[in-house]
């Protein structure tokens, strides 16, 4: 499948074409890379690549890039613009870091308001609930009870109601 | 003597801090000052007591003569310390200070005046036989009589507008030939920039390097120099990396320099911490600039390269106790380096930038110091200096001592604001750096090489990789999976095949 | 001269970090080794490649001769660093290392041997005339001929069954007048204990101090000291406080045993660092006691005092280069002190302790350091050494220095598991301690001040407050609420009641 | 109210006199204290006391202990080896951080299975689930939702079925 994320204002598409016990492979303009997660806490995160070991962190709250090898990136969802993946307070709707969704709170089709619970997904051994980011209409949960997400992807289709 | 118990530090962030470290250990008792909007600084909370100055203006709260002086008597504190800038350097207050039978760690008065003023200090420096730049300030402005003057002081030499500034009215000369048109010129700028033809003509240095010389003094008569550090690396006329040794000079070189610093301190009778600094030109002549009558923001260099601690010299001085050491006990050892990182766009003319840190962090490695007023949660705003932190390192020579500091500077991310770490970077990596090629134009004539690089697609997959998994704590159950511990052999057949 | 690119570390933990670390800054690549439950800890990720020993006993995995030198053949590591205890001390290990082709990055095979036999070592220092403990070892066991031995020593001697261990057979005897009653039980103690009464006559150390100097040779018969460790503070015979310089040496003695120790390292034409171990006595004299052939666990405190990175010589003499410092390059600079944490219960028996580490924290004033070999979340376990940390700090002086550690060991609490840090902080602030009254029985001889102290009601009314209010992160909105920020003139005005 | 904690294994009792914007009164052994919190984060509590500024920490996990002035203190609750607040798997029931009750998942009376979430609270901007600890039926809820709790505090009382 591919994916988009923004890194330093240029939109790059990209393919995970493998995730399985630590091992990541990435492809990226056409070239594959091979990565192996060694470690991973909220201070600093470790993989090996080429034989050798990486270093790399990222900020706490996912918005102010990453540091790899010594170099800063900004990264991120694509911003849509839309109503529907950015609230109007900037709370997005998206996985706040790798996790597990353990509830779905509300049934698809049905109408929200702004701040009401969505979803909650458990990450870094803490409940955390994704809330409504304005009113809207639940098109669809991206993911199901009990499945692992990466962090910062999109967890709901919520379509905005025009002059609620 | 008079033996000082508990210190009033007049100022905030990372030097309020860096006074209160020493003070802890010396088991001096510490007062901090801080506007309501820095509660939550470092500098507001480590100290043993701490005063809000309420809101208001800098004049109404950090620079407040009347009521910073209210605090150390209040609190009974028999020293100021001023730290840098603020009131660092004012003479009024210092003598205040005194007056109010308070001490103020800080040369005398009468130093602050006379090294505060560019004219009197030229004037002092040249009565002491202090190296200054050769060049002709007088009013006779015949054109005939200014090229002798230029061709005395040798080419290439600076056509400058007295009145000048901003680089309007300025020429540089670079042979006999050019003098008279470029002259012309020169004072037809003057004229229409400042209403005003009167020009100085002055030795024009090529590749100018900015070399200082830590100075310190007691009451006893000992002068000392804490050996040089170079600040060439500047950007918008600041210092961004400072070191000691400084590349640049000779076993020769040095003596001369630091012999000089203390030689000035001694002529005006300094008391206590100073920095001269001189230009040095690519012969190895060196000339004076200023004197700073003050701690001096890069003085963690000179610390980590003489094992020193200044504040505490400062300390004890100002008790009026003869300095601990003599001029054979300071010996370099190694190499320090230090970066200022800043809140700012290093590709959008350094504009400073704000936010609220998520994450300072700290250096990884030995023989590092990262000296910052900023904690995590703490914001960042355009009423203070936009200085997030200096972190500096020490290593056997100046090679490791740049590969610390670029192993560490991915430590100390100050996530949630624009900074300067990524720049500092490619400066520590730029080949003309590595080579100790350091002059004050380094950063505007490496601009383009000092921009930002582009990502490649194995840069981008690694940037991907870290943002979709990082922040993760466990990575599954230990030993869980295939291959998650291959033995040695496995891995070692494994790698045959590479 | 052999350039090393890449080093193997054959060792774990906090030395291991170390040693990568200074790799990193010299740009040498580095291999670690790791069993896979150790798979998280720093040394197994911190290196630039690291191989997974497999399951198995150490004699498997970190003491495996052959499997070290496959990884180091696989991964052409043209140098191996052996750190301290494992396989630092194997002359075995290193010739092996050696006749592969790849350097060991320590002493000779020879030296090693020599210096690791208790008697050839003794032989070699009566041959090089440095200073042993007095005493008889020999055959004759007359008790009137031991008597006049002991004569010949000066009361106080200890009469040591030879065969001895534990204390049994073991007499201090004070006077000539004692001595043959207390030979006669020694000797039955002796008999019962081990089968043998044979025993010996040495000079008993009323207080002795265990001072130890830093050597360092190079290829090329040059042989330095880098000054001297006091490492009294002993626990179940380890060293938990070291510092540097010992506050018992006066200059006179310094310069005699620091020469000492050089000139042993001259005898035994060493080559690389190297520690003399000596007992100093009341009266000034020092006896030797034994060299060990590495890297020693407290020579942070060398690199403190002499800012010297004792790593970077070890490969830079390793590789063929000559030491580049002279011996008067070597200066103490202020004074350093190691305190080493353990994961274990002072307050019974010092029994080592487990747990999962929750926070190790980081110590925040600069000229401080911490060497660890863990991080948050890593499990300490009964199969590796107790040894947390190391955390060092670096002062103006002894005093400074002893305030400085005091301020910085709650910054590394290693939440999760027992440690001795509170202890530490004990001695720290015992008077005795502050005075340099320190000895090798400190521990035992103060064991019931070092004790717990009770905790007062104000104690626990702090304990109680933090236990239940920390953990917010925010108070309530910034300057909410009545008088959350009051201005100066109130809080002054308020102060005037006080 | 008296309130009791264990410190480093003696019962110590304790008064809250006073607790409001930061200025908190405890009284211990028939001797008041007053505090000034000034700041409190992951990495320290830094409180006023005697017109001195004190530093403190406190273990990520509040079962390990706080330090304060340099010493080192076991301080946690109390236990009561009863069944109600102590599951077998050792998960007390009690506010794991200071923070405000959001909501009461399960009516009073009602019988609630092992793992069940029983309350939401939250702490340091997450939302926490206290859930059941064993098999029973909640007796009452301490605190109702809206209201603020320090750390460590029992928040219900769990009533456990015999042999179940």
């Amino acid at each position: 499948m591919k994916k988009k994320l923004m890194i330093e204002n240029q939109e790059i598409e990209f393919f995970i074409l493998k995730d399985q016990d630590g091992e990541v492979m990435i492809e990226v303009d056409g070239q594959k890379f091979d990565f192996k997660v060694l470690k991973s806490n909220p201070e600093h995160f470790i993989f090996s690549y080429g034989g050798r070991n990486h270093f790399s962190n990222i900020s706490p709250s996912r918005r102010s890039g990453v540091i790899v090898d010594g170099k800063t990136y900004k990264i991120g969802p694509i911003e849509r613009g839309g109503a529907a993946s950015k609230g109007s307070d900037g709370e997005a709707m998206s996985s706040p870091m790798p996790g597990k969704i353990l509830k779905l709170l509300v049934e698809v089709g049905a109408k929200v308001s702004k701040g009401d619970g969505l979803l909650i997904m458990e990450a870094m051994k803490m409940e955390h609930t994704i809330k409504a980011s304005n009113d809207g209409v639940l098109e669809k949960f991206h993911y199901q009870e009990g499945e692992l997400v990466d962090g910062g992807v999109e967890l709901v289709e919520l379509k905005g109601m025009e002059e609620a | 003597m008079a033996e000082i118990k508990k210190i009033l530090i007049a100022n905030r962030g990372e030097i309020a801090v860096r006074v209160i470290n020493t003070c802890r250990s010396k088991g001096i008792k510490t007062v901090s000052i801080y506007k309501p909007e820095e509660k939550d600084y470092p500098h507001a909370l480590l100290a043993d007591e701490s005063i809000c100055l309420g809101e208001g203006t800098l004049g109404e709260t950090y620079l407040n003569h009347d009521l910073l002086i209210e605090i150390a008597k209040k609190l009974r504190a028999d020293a100021i310390h001023p730290g840098y800038g603020f009131l660092s350097e004012n003479a009024a207050f210092s003598s205040r200070v005194r007056k109010e039978g308070i001490i103020f760690i800080g040369p005398s008065e009468d130093s602050m005046k006379l090294m505060g003023d560019k004219i009197s200090s030229k004037v002092k420096m040249e009565e002491i036989n202090a190296p200054l730049i050769p060049g002709y300030h007088g009013d006779n402005q015949d054109p005939a009589f200014l090229a002798t003057k230029a061709k005395e002081i040798g080419y290439p030499v600076l056509v400058k507008a007295s009145a000048g500034g901003g680089g309007k009215g300025m020429r540089i000369v670079r042979s006999e030939k050019e003098f008279n048109d470029s002259l012309a010129a020169a004072k037809r700028e003057a004229m229409n920039a400042f209403g005003d033809d009167k020009v100085l003509v002055e030795k024009f240095i090529v590749n100018p390097r900015h070399i200082e010389v830590q100075v310190f003094s007691d009451q006893h008569g000992n002068h000392l120099h804490l050996l040089e550090r170079e600040c060439s690396i500047q950007r918008r006329y600041q210092k961004i990396v400072e070191e000691s040794p400084s590349p640049a000079l000779t076993p020769e070189i040095r003596k001369e320099i630091t012999e000089t610093a203390a030689k000035i301190a001694s002529g005006i009778d300094y008391e206590g911490a100073g920095t001269v600094e001189f230009i040095l030109d690519e012969d190895g002549k060196f000339y004076f600039l200023e004197m700073n009558t003050r701690l001096q923001v890069e003085h963690p260099v000179t610390e980590m390269i003489t094992g020193l601690d200044l504040v505490d010299l400062q300390i004890q001085v100002a008790e009026g106790k003869p300095l601990p050491i003599k001029q054979e006990d300071v010996v370099a050892r190694g190499h320090a380096i230090e970066v200022r990182l800043y809140a700012e766009d290093p590709d959008n003319e350094f504009l400073p930038s704000t936010g609220k840190i998520e994450r300072v962090g700290a250096p990884s490695m030995p023989g590092t110091r990262l000296d910052t007023g900023f904690e995590d949660g703490n914001e960042v705003t355009i009423n203070f200096d936009p200085m997030l932190a200096k972190l500096i390192v020490h290593s056997s020579d100046r090679h490791q001592a740049i590969e610390k500091m670029k192993a560490v500077l991915p430590d100390v991310p100050f996530y949630g604001v624009r900074t300067n770490r990524d720049y500092l970077m490619r400066i520590l990596k730029h080949p003309k750096f590595i080579e100790g090629e350091t002059f004050t134009h380094f950063v505007d004539t490496w601009k383009d090489e000092l921009g930002p690089n582009e990502i490649s697609p194995e840069e981008m997959a690694k940037a991907i990789l870290v943002y979709l998994k990082a922040g993760q704590s466990t990575l599954g159950g230990a030993n869980s999976g295939p291959n998650k511990n291959p033995g040695p052999w496995e891995r070692l057949s494994s790698l045959r095949n590479v």
